[in-house]
């Protein structure tokens, strides 16, 4: 009984609230990095190091009036950004932070489920997401957040056939769909995927930075949309949503490449005995130092890099990673049939 | 004990609101949308029997059926759409015009 | 909203209003825009919102004191203004500037260009998406505008210049810190080349943006960086020196095919231009007066007089008119850059995206305090 | 038990969404109960352990083709009111008498073929069922791999199409 119901309900919770504290967070973090880059401190004012920040956002954001637009589709424009933000939690169930483990005497796996199709699982909630901004849009009742809704789900939808490629070649060097076999794999096959397959792992994260409408092609708020987007309707509790919702995808994105890319929760050389001292960190530490490298890099390249135009971005999407996505198919295709 | 009959009267159902709604309802994409579920009751037909029959057969052709409906929905869509443009109107009535 | 007939998806034109207030029209500006879907079909450019009226003000205002509003013209390259008035003046009085007045003008005209260049490159960077140079550039800004305010006591609004000269005196101390200024703002250029030269995104929607023939932008009428980055070697600093330009050795940078990248090379290149100007004038800084012989009373004789000075956004030009009987002049006329460089923007936009509608006002570099005067 | 109790209230749900998207007025919310709809009917795939299909339905289904008429029904409305039943002519007894003959033509096979074969002991954890997805790539790659290639191959020629009738000006 335990076994069955409690302590999957257990995992369940405690990772929802983990990834809930750690998108506040990543606001917090989002901006620091910024403030860094470019010469200044960033929040510092409430808590020590604006370590509190987060709090002040999260209840500035409730105490703030929550407007609906008249004629608006009410129960739509309620159910938008739940939309968004609902794919973005339900993929952590999938996502292994660690090995099977024993705690207080009992076998338990750091994971919630392994689901024999994992990594499309994944995609195929990934692809729910796009309602929830077409729908947030549409239900603003006004025709510049419908039109910027459509092509930010036009640039979502042309990233995702690009991104699917991508896994598709994943999928063949691992053999397995499941999350959990995949980091399997690159214990027994002593090396990282990274290595194997780097053209994959350039096109996941650019794939993953589209798809979170994130750094150069952040058309959310890119100055031609005039009006700040498909959200611009809102504002109070349901506009954090959608914030969140950024957020959290930007964890989904960097835990998927974590787990696909650099071995999930394996230390940095696995098979090499020389480096067993490397084992004292313990295997979800590594799994979340990972992550954390992606959630970097993604801040990182906000801070640096341009704007794209929006047909140069569609252009990228299909004429460039599409193509490079099924060219790396068939080339790992050819690889695996010769060795 | 849930047996495949269980199944086919499900499916049956969702075929028949499906048949209802392309019958009844005058705007083109509810008819299409309407074909979309009397497919999908063909699928869950089918994949009743495999789990039944345990041979993965009823599941390939599922796909099958799946890659039809993406196909004939594209191609539909495509159509309403050069309707629409022409003619200001996605009400079936209207669409009586052999010649635009 | 009118309907194109005949097309088969019959797309109205969506009227915009980039509206006085929008994040990237660098003040009041409004362009109604005219779109096609995403191509803009038609524009036209309302300005008017920052009228002050500032020529009519000087009619009933002496000569000195006008000094002070042509401060509040170009607000981000205020010193460049007096010292384009002060010197349309002499020019009307025949008075002789000492040659240690006109070092001190030029080496301030230049850090001013840095200045405003500076704001240039944050706002168009910004515009475009990449947020950290704004930053950078304006770190640079703060530390001419602390040389200013050591020398002059302000910020931003100078009032730098008097008629034949200048108020005071460089600070003790004042030409090391610029030459140490000298040393930093040159690295920190190379910091911007690196950032936005060869970067592929800046390169994509800066390349072939907003192209204006070199025959075109003449007959527009613009002026500096717009009009050398089509390629025309056209620099009062060149072709009419003023203050001490003709003792100073610099080249003018030149661009080729006169789109939004090449005017933004020219400007980076002016960057490092203006620090070997800076250097040249306060290492050969001569001794002597800083004010020359000028009467008590500035009452210049009967006579009309057009003097034109580089500012950084181009020729910014003075035309006075002196009646001889009062102390007032009796007509005060300006030919402000930014003004004309303005009149390119409806067809600079022309068929491009709205995205692109941005970089141009960015890259034509106007500020709407010169513009509506 | 569970299984049972599972199968209920997901046909509920299933049949429950579906008399909505034929029913509503407005298309918008027609299109988002045809989602829900189809997000259940996978559900009912997992029911049956045939976890491929199930994931295939969401990806393909409620992620690709919905949202191809979403885009349509929002380029189609921009400017016209949801439609209202009007012409009253249009006789719906037809409709009724139709799908009366198809309902009664599809009892009678329910009733001859209920004596249906009895299903394995515990189809859990049958190799289908353990290794699913394995075992249908067998199948497709191996058996069906002529109407596989017949299927790309109608998929290509849907999208050439798609693309043709949609663009303005080619």
């Amino acid at each position: 009984m335990i076994d069955t119901y409690l302590i999957p309900l257990l995992k369940i919770l405690f990772v929802l609230n983990a990834t809930l504290v750690g998108v506040t967070y990543m606001v917090l973090l989002e901006r620091k990095v910024i403030a860094w880059v470019q010469v200044r401190l960033g929040p510092m004012r409430v808590g020590p190091y604006g370590v509190l920040q987060p709090i002040a956002d999260a209840v500035k954001l409730i105490l703030k009036e929550d407007i609906t637009p008249t004629r608006a589709d009410k129960w739509v424009f309620t159910a938008a950004p739940i939309i968004v933000m609902v794919p973005a939690l339900i993929t952590f169930a999938v996502i292994p932070f660690g090995p099977v483990v024993n705690l207080f005497g009992r076998q338990v796996p750091l994971y919630i489920t392994d689901v024999n199709v994992g990594l499309l699982y994944i995609v195929s909630v990934a692809s729910i997401g796009v309602y929830g901004i077409i729908l947030g849009g549409w239900a603003s009742n006004s025709k510049f957040p419908l039109l910027a809704s459509l092509r930010a789900s036009a640039q979502l939808i042309s990233y995702e056939v690009a991104v699917t490629m991508t896994l598709v070649s994943m999928i063949m060097t691992a053999g397995t769909l499941s999350m959990v076999k995949i980091v399997e794999s690159q214990y027994n096959a002593h090396l990282w995927f990274i290595f194997v397959q780097p053209v994959a792992f350039v096109l996941f994260f650019i794939g993953g930075l589209a798809e979170t409408n994130r750094a150069p092609f952040d058309m959310a708020e890119a100055e031609q949309e005039l009006t700040g987007g498909f959200h611009t309707e809102y504002s109070g509790m349901r506009f954090a949503l959608f914030f969140l919702a950024e957020y959290a995808n930007m964890i989904v994105v960097s835990s998927v490449a974590t787990t696909l890319f650099l071995g999930g929760w394996l230390r940095p050389f696995p098979n090499i005995a020389a480096l067993s001292f490397l084992g004292i960190i313990p295997s979800w530490m590594w799994f979340l130092l990972k992550t954390f490298v992606f959630l970097y890099i993604f801040l990182w390249v906000r801070a640096t890099l341009p704007r794209y135009r929006y047909d140069q971005l569609m252009r990228l999407g299909w004429k460039v990673l599409i193509p490079v996505a099924i060219a790396n198919v068939v080339v790992t295709g050819i690889v695996m049939v010769l060795f | 004990m849930i047996t495949p009959t269980h199944y086919m009267l499900l499916s049956t159902a969702l075929f028949i609101i499906g048949v209802l709604g392309v019958m009844l309802r005058r705007n083109i994409i509810v008819i299409f949308m309407s074909i979309e579920l009397i497919l999908n009751a063909v699928n869950i037909n089918l994949i009743a029997f495999s789990y039944q029959l345990q041979n993965g057969i009823g599941q390939v052709f599922a796909i099958f059926v799946i890659a039809v409906a993406a196909a004939e929905a594209a191609v539909g869509l495509g159509i309403i759409l050069a309707f629409y443009r022409n003619k200001e109107t996605i009400n079936i009535d209207e669409m009586s015009v052999m010649r635009w | 909203m009118t309907t194109h007939t005949g097309q088969m998806f019959d797309t109205e034109e969506l009227v915009i209003n980039m509206g006085p207030q929008h994040p990237s029209t660098h003040g009041v500006l409004r362009v109604v825009l005219r779109l096609d879907g995403e191509r803009v079909v038609s524009s036209d450019v309302v300005i008017g919102y920052l009228h002050r009226g500032i020529e009519k003000l000087s009619e009933n205002r002496n000569w000195t004191q006008i000094i002070l509003l042509t401060d509040r013209m170009d607000y981000v390259a205020a010193a460049t203004n007096n010292v384009g008035y002060c010197e349309t003046v002499e020019k009307l009085m025949q008075l002789e500037v000492p040659r240690r007045a006109r070092y001190i003008r030029t080496a301030i005209c230049e850090l001013q260009r840095i200045a405003s260049h500076c704001l240039w490159l944050g706002t168009h960077a910004m515009d475009i998406g990449a947020m950290t140079v704004f930053l950078y550039a304006f770190r640079e800004r703060e530390l001419i505008l602390d040389l200013f305010e050591e020398y002059c006591g302000a910020r931003l609004t100078y009032n730098s210049m008097r008629i034949g000269g200048l108020p005071l005196d460089i600070p003790v101390g004042w030409d090391k810190k610029v030459l140490e200024f000298c040393n930093i703002m040159s690295e920190k250029v190379d910091e911007y080349e690196e950032l936005l030269t060869h970067n592929r995104i800046w390169l994509e929607r800066t390349r072939g943006v907003g192209v204006i023939s070199a025959e075109q932008a003449i007959a527009i009428g613009l002026s500096g960086p717009p009009l050398r980055g089509s390629g025309v070697a056209r620099d009062v600093r060149k072709d009419e020196p003023y203050a001490a330009y003709d003792e100073m050795k610099f080249e003018v940078p030149i661009g080729t095919n006169g789109d939004t990248y090449d005017r933004y090379l020219v400007r980076l290149e002016e960057f490092r231009q203006s620090i070997k100007i800076i250097r040249q004038s306060i290492e050969g800084l001569p001794e002597g007066p800083i004010v020359g012989k000028v009467p008590r009373l500035i009452k210049p004789a009967v006579g009309e007089t057009y003097h034109a000075i580089e500012s950084p956004k181009g020729e910014l030009g003075y035309f006075i008119v002196s009646d001889g009987k009062s102390t007032n002049p009796y007509r005060f006329r300006v030919r402000p850059p930014s003004f004309c460089n303005l009149q390119a923007l409806p067809q600079l936009i022309k068929g491009h995206m709205v995205a692109d509608v941005v970089a141009l006002i960015g890259s034509i570099d106007v500020v709407l305090g010169e513009v509506d005067r | 038990m569970n299984q049972a109790i599972a199968f209920y209230v997901l046909s509920a749900f299933i049949l429950g969404f579906a008399v909505l998207v034929v029913s509503t007025r407005n298309t918008v919310h027609a299109v988002l109960y045809l989602v829900l709809n189809f997000l259940a009917v996978a559900a009912l795939y997992v029911l049956l352990t045939a976890q491929f299909l199930a994931v295939i339905q969401v990806l393909v289904y409620a992620g690709g083709i919905v949202v191809l008429y979403l885009f349509v029904v929002m380029l189609v409305n921009l400017k016209r009111p949801p439609e209202d039943h009007s012409a009253p002519q249009r006789h719906s007894w037809i409709g009724f008498g139709l799908s009366g003959l198809v309902l009664l033509e599809l009892a009678v096979i329910i009733g001859y073929g209920s004596i249906a074969p009895p299903g394995p002991a515990n189809a859990q954890n049958t190799d289908l069922a353990m290794y699913n997805v394995e075992k249908i790539g067998m199948l497709l790659y191996t058996d069906y791999l002529i109407p596989f290639e017949v299927a790309s191959m109608l998929l290509l020629v849907a999208m050439v199409g798609a693309i043709i009738l949609a663009k303005r000006e080619l």
